[in-house]
């Protein structure tokens, strides 16, 4: 059967790939583009290990046909620091000691990313909630929340 | 907010205690970190595993060939590719390692014992034809009658999983099989004279539901073996050479033709000290002369592999008016699953063992049922136990008139006090968590409408065991260290800073690796809180060792003896006037000049850790009750947990975090679900419901220090207790908002509305 | 000092599951012994089979403190022995 | 194999000739939220995948006669970050936004959540309370059709073969009117309901209710709409003895099944808590507090 020839935007490169109908974009990443960072959890779109952004809106790429992705700007955890340099949340991560085994990291990573670039200044309560469709099983989100928190203030510059 | 509590007069260190960045951290917030399922070769396949539908059958015949026949199918296996294994019970109780359980385990054999029991694996050009080609293997089943829960399955007329298991642990042995696979006893003192000493008495029946680990990687491996009997995998587990060895055996290898690599890890909590798809890859690779990648869905995960059991059990404790404990008996029957091996000896022992009882007695009973087999979980068993005997505490406090706290603060064990297993407690630590408690702001605020507060605490052994390490000095002063333990939340760290400490070196000069099989010498799993305190010791063992030849070389630029040369805040330093008048001589310096005195410099240590001290955590939670939904919210819960020494205090506060949390879960909501043909209904994060960011407060730690003076530097471990007292801490908070005593876990909204209204 | 070692026995107690199995039932020994290897050695001399088993199934319990068995450990005059089962964490 | 096609047509006519043309069973891919699982776990196979995130009617929010008509594939996520739905709809906008996580809603679609016909779904009880009327385009043209109407059963829609789910209007809002949905989970989020209820209900000048909607979910093979429960508002000031009133004809309605998310008693006492609270928020909302 003949694959679908699919042409995107993968951060901010210009990519090439074929699919099957049925591959996900999370297949894709990991299998077709070797983008390993983004994590199967669960495939049902219930854990977020997944998450990506497609044209700026947060998504479970498990839940996204890689079809889809036509035309499309993905961005993934490989693309989040600017060359040698780490994006505040991923320096927050680091030093908060907001991971533990850290396969849940990239997208929560993401997640947050997308909440900060919508609501520069969230209160702990909408990080929890906005955060809510990552499971982390190690950590108890306690130092998720602070770091996120910390990397908030430090991008507003307070 | 976190605290910690350090005895005053502990000597201050330079690394030991602080915070800096783990040395694998940038790959894992980049992405670039490869876990299980990350790792790819060329001509790489896709392994399949077909699982039961049946929660019991018997397989009268598999017919592969059309699968087989498959265009891109490269083999097809079942359990005939794998070698009959002795029935032995090989090692230590607990742990006994029995092959013949374990190779039934990876595929079934004669029968499939639980829905999801592996039957037969395909390798396949894509994952795609791999799975279509499952649909074309046909099994002959013939259903049995199956039985799931632990009380039903002890009945004598229970469906029988092996129709010739004769309990272990009783003498004369029963005459007939049935599915107690062992009973085992513990006890010290005169039972029915220390409860007749009684004032108050309180017994109590308890269930629990099983609980998955939960971790959020699926187990995946990626498996290259030859047919010259040799290969390699890259596996994610808590321990690559317990990988290395069981997969050995299945394939009926000699463990050093396996090498196994060590994958970044994303969660084990217990449940990667076993393995499951890894002989499978291995002998799909053997067969079809690919490498074979094989991923466990999320559903395969639920369906086939470790939770911790779920139990049924009976505690009864007598005090005296003045609040001294003067009995306590538990019964404590547990489900293995489908093979024996549940953690019920632990909750045996753990149960009782924060309290000095003078007359004890524990007895438990290991059965299978038609579940997945149980497998370790976060300090396996103690949980189960602490949540009846805590619960249990908690009423007598009560019926005394006193206070929870004080009440355990006054039967609390310290070093001397007997255990229900005979030895003496050899360390304290447990009085103190309480005091810590105590002295808690968090104790005394002050509670509103339909809320309340309760407290808890646990026991747990932490093991030792067998570590190793090596340390080498680079050209440029910088070392790198190396042991043999996986890496599950930051023991990088923790290695390096120790290493530091020891050579008195930044911690930036010091590099920690996981080391695959054939890099270091014999370690085992990640589990049992054991990686700080033993693999450590090998650390610092090996420190040690290469400090003596530091020294050693010092000497030999000073031409003088190895014995005047002293070690010192990374320097080498004459020892006293007499040795000499010699400017101190940093370890980058002694490194510099290795090919002039001798060559590179470095060393290994591998010990047989022993003297672990236990670990004690008590807790306290608030909650509000939804009187009219029975919902409960989590308000506040803090953690005083006895760590020894901290060695890097975020990744400690993480543990105690994320243990406080599983708790949580398994206190409100975790739990399988199983419809009456014996099929689990909830195999997946939607409805296996396990805590989310907004379900929670912020839990607070804090860290108590009573140092191991086993440890060169104090530590206890801190990675399991955490989640022994949470269940009843839980429960007994419930009960104070609401007076309804909850003794089923999980204590979902059903239940606890139930409970409401029955007393209204 | 080594004198003082071997007059004064460790005290070695069994758990059930051993003694019903090896010992006819006798659970607690005083033996004189330097090492856990002669203690060892003397519980496989008077129950064959027992000191195998000690080996590979068993932790020991020297004062309190658990160990993995191993053959160096240096014994107090005095000191308290259980052998018990071994335990493993998550 | 079976070979699966994929389509993304331009437009209305395209895509309801692609359905109705497929040989196999069609899927409609909006956010594929529900679908992609389905298909992953073996329970559809579809012949045809026809993505109509490409149809403009399908994927825009436009006041129409003094209503909200936005189209069937329209993310949750777009839903609630659009200033005037969720102004005028508070009650539509707790529903929507409790579908699922943040990642989930920048997918999923109420005409999803309509058309994938689980009894659970959040949006459906809050849109039935508030009247709205989806738009269908089949082979035969373009009709109207309640909410309330389109679910048949667990997984069935009374669509024909070839019909499309397009749009819903949501109507005009009258003055001192108010909606609200609540459900119930174990967890905060991440859960499906284990009962959900959606009020709407308009006040008269002196505080009297002249129109109310109630409707459940989860607790029957379907979504419904209970006028008993309504008609405990209607001329009522919605004083405590109303809401108890409402809350038995709610509990009275259910027909629950038990299973792993809740009891068959806990579903019909919850239903009355849930209805009982849900009205005092929307009668809040009706009064001007939020």
């Amino acid at each position: 059967m003949a694959k679908h020839h699919v042409t995107a935007a993968l951060n901010g490169n210009s990519v090439e790939f074929l699919c099957e109908t049925q591959q996900t974009l999370l297949d894709v990443l990991r299998d077709e583009l070797q983008l390993t960072g983004s994590k199967e959890g669960c495939a049902t779109g219930d854990c977020g290990a997944c998450s990506v952004t497609i044209d700026g809106r947060l998504v479970c790429s498990c839940l996204v046909l890689g079809v889809e992705a036509q035309g499309k700007s993905i961005q993934t955890i490989e693309g989040m620091a600017q060359g040698d340099r780490l994006h505040p949340l991923q320096r927050k991560f680091l030093e908060h000691a907001a991971l533990q085994c850290g396969i849940c990291t990239p997208g929560i990573l993401i997640a947050a990313r997308s909440l900060l670039e919508r609501n520069p200044d969230p209160s702990e309560g909408e990080v929890r909630y906005w955060l809510a469709g990552n499971l982390c099983r190690c950590t108890g989100y306690n130092k998720i929340v602070d770091a996120v928190l910390d990397a908030a203030r430090e991008m507003r510059g307070s | 907010m976190d605290m910690k509590t350090t005895k005053p007069e502990e000597k201050a260190f330079k690394v030991v205690g602080t915070r800096p960045v783990r040395p694998d951290g940038v790959p894992k917030v980049t992405g670039q970190a490869r876990y299980g399922a990350d790792f790819a070769l060329p001509g790489m396949l896709w392994g399949s595993i077909l699982r039961s539908p049946h929660a019991h059958a018997r397989i009268r015949a598999i017919d592969t060939s059309k699968a087989a026949a498959l265009p891109g199918v490269k083999a097809v296996i079942t359990s005939a590719d794998f070698p009959e294994q002795e029935y032995e019970f090989i090692g230590p109780e607990r742990v006994a390692v029995n092959f013949w359980h374990m190779t039934r385990n990876v595929m079934a054999r004669e029968k499939v014992l639980y829905e999801g029991h592996a039957v037969a694996a395909v390798a396949a050009t894509t994952r795609a034809i791999a799975d279509a080609a499952l649909e074309l293997i046909e099994v002959d089943y013939a259903p049995l009658p199956h039985v799931i829960d632990v009380d039903a399955a002890m009945r004598p007329d229970a469906p029988l999983l092996f129709e010739d298991m004769i309990t272990r642990g009783i003498e004369p042995p029963p005459a007939k099989p049935s599915n107690i696979s062992k009973r085992i006893e513990f006890g010290i003192g005169d039972l029915a004279a220390g409860f007749a000493a009684a004032d108050a008495i309180v017994e109590m029946d308890f269930t629990t539901a099983p609980v998955h680990q939960g971790y959020i990687e699926p187990h995946a491996c990626l498996a290259r073996f030859d047919n010259k009997g040799q290969g390699e995998l890259w596996s994610a587990s808590q321990g690559h050479f317990v990988v290395r060895a069981f997969t050995a055996k299945l394939l009926n290898m000699n463990i050093g033709d396996v090498l196994v690599h060590p994958a970044e890890i994303g969660g084990g909590f217990g449940g990667k000290t076993v393995i499951y798809v890894e002989p499978l890859a291995a002998a799909l690779s053997r067969r079809s002369g690919h490498p074979v990648k094989i991923m466990m869905s999320r559903e395969d995960v639920f369906k086939s592999t470790g939770p911790t059991s779920g139990a049924s059990m009976t505690v009864k404790i007598g005090a005296r008016k003045d609040g001294s404990i003067v009995a306590a008996e538990g019964l404590f029957k547990f489900q293995a699953g489908a093979f024996p091996g549940s953690p019920v000896m632990n909750a045996t022992m753990c149960g009782f063992a924060p309290y000095n009882i003078p007359n004890v007695r524990s007895v438990g009973y290991d059965v299978v049922c038609n579940r997945p087999k149980s497998a370790a979980y976060r300090a396996p068993g103690s949980p189960i136990s602490a949540f009846a005997v805590e619960s249990v505490m908690d009423a007598v406090a009560a019926k005394i008139d006193m206070d929870p706290l004080k009440f355990r603060l006054l039967n609390a064990c310290k070093t001397g006090t007997p255990t229900v297993w005979g030895p003496k407690h050899a360390h304290d630590g447990y009085a103190e968590t309480l005091q810590a408690l105590l002295a808690h702001p968090a104790y005394k605020a002050p509670l509103g409408k339909n809320q309340g507060r309760g407290v808890a605490s646990g026991f747990w052994f932490n093991n030792g065991g067998e570590s190793s390490a090596t340390v080498h000095v680079n050209e440029d002063g910088t070392v790198v260290v190396a042991t043999g333990s996986m890496d599950i939340g930051g023991s990088r760290a923790s290695m390096a800073i120790m290493a530091a400490e020891t050579l008195g070196i930044e911690y930036e000069a010091v590099r920690a690796i996981v080391a695959d099989t054939a890099s270091i010498g014999f370690t085992h799993v990640t589990g049992g809180s054991r990686v700080t305190f033993a693999t450590g010791i090998a650390v610092v063992e090996a420190c040690n060792k290469v400090i003596a030849e530091l020294r050693a070389r010092a000497a030999m630029i000073w031409k003088i003896e190895a014995a005047d040369v002293a070690w010192e805040s990374g320097c080498a330093k004459p020892a006293g006037a007499a040795a000499g008048k010699f400017e101190p001589m940093p370890l980058k310096a002694i490194a510099a000049k290795r090919a002039l005195t001798g060559g590179p410099i470095g060393a290994e240590a591998s010990v047989n850790a022993g003297g672990a001290a236990p670990g004690f955590a008590s807790e306290l939670c608030d909650v509000e009750v939804d009187p009219e939904t029975g919902a409960v919210k989590i308000l506040r819960f803090v953690v005083a947990q006895d760590v020894g020494r901290a060695i890097h205090p975020s990744y400690v506060e993480g543990q105690l975090h994320g243990g406080v949390v599983q708790g949580i879960g398994w206190a409100l909501n975790e739990e399988y679900i199983y419809d009456d043909a014996g099929h689990l209904t909830n195999a997946g994060f939607l409805d296996y419901r396990i805590p989310v960011a907004s379900d929670l407060p912020m839990i607070e730690a804090v860290l108590v220090e009573v140092p191991n003076p086993n440890h060169p530097y104090g530590v206890k471990g801190a990675g399991e207790v955490n989640i022994v007292p949470a269940m009843a801490a839980v429960a007994n908070a419930i009960n104070s908002a609401v007076g309804r005593r909850l003794t089923d876990l999980p204590m979902s909204p059903p239940k606890v509305l139930a409970a409401i209204d029955a007393g209204c | 000092m080594a004198e003082t070692l071997a007059r004064t026995p460790a005290h070695i107690v069994l758990i059930s599951s051993l003694s019903g199995r090896y010992t006819g039932g006798a659970k607690e020994f005083d033996i004189e012994a330097k090492t856990l290897l002669d203690v060892i050695r003397a519980l496989e001399e008077r129950y064959p089979g027992l000191g195998e088993h000690l080996e590979e199934e068993t932790s020991v319990a020297i004062d309190g403190e658990i160990h993995e068995v191993a053959y160096y450990h240096v014994l107090r005059p005095g000191c308290e022995i259980y052998f018990i089962p071994k335990i493993e964490g998550g | 194999m079976s070979e699966m096609r994929y389509a993304a047509p331009a437009n209305l006519e395209d895509a309801v000739a692609l359905l109705s043309g497929a040989n196999g069973a069609a899927r409609v891919l909006a956010g594929g939220t529900d679908l992609l699982i389905q298909m992953r776990g073996g329970r559809v196979k579809p012949e045809l995948l026809l993505d109509v995130k490409g149809i403009a009617e399908m994927r825009s929010i436009l006041a129409e006669n003094g209503g909200i008509r936005f189209g069937a594939a329209v993310s949750c996520m777009e839903l609630v970050e659009h200033a005037l739905f969720v102004q005028t709809w508070p009650g539509v906008t707790d529903a929507v936004k409790l579908i699922g996580s943040v990642q989930v809603k920048g997918r999923a679609s109420v005409g999803g959540n309509v058309c994938n016909a689980s009894p659970a779904a959040d949006s459906v009880p809050a849109m039935i309370a508030a009247g709205a009327i989806a738009s269908i385009v089949g082979p035969g043209g373009r009709r109207e059709l309640p909410v309330e109407d389109i679910a048949a059963g667990p997984g069935k829609t009374t669509l024909a073969k070839g019909e499309l789910l397009v749009s819903f209007l949501l109507p005009r809002r009258a003055p001192r009117s108010g909606d609200a949905y609540l459900r119930f989970t174990p967890r905060t989020e991440m859960d499906i309901a284990v009962v959900g209820a959606g009020v709407n209900l308009t006040l008269d000048a002196q505080g009297v209710c002249t129109q109310a909607r109630v409707s459940l979910g989860a607790v029957a093979e379907r979504a419904l709409l209970v006028p008993e429960a309504a008609a405990a508002l209607i001329g009522s000031k919605v004083d405590a003895d109303a809401l108890k009133r409402l809350g038995a004809a709610a509990s009275a309605a259910c027909r629950p099944i038990a299973d792993k998310r809740g009891t068959r008693e806990f579903r019909i006492k919850l239903a009355g808590v849930l209805a009982r609270r849900a009205a005092q928020i929307a009668l809040d909302r009706a009064r001007g507090k939020n």
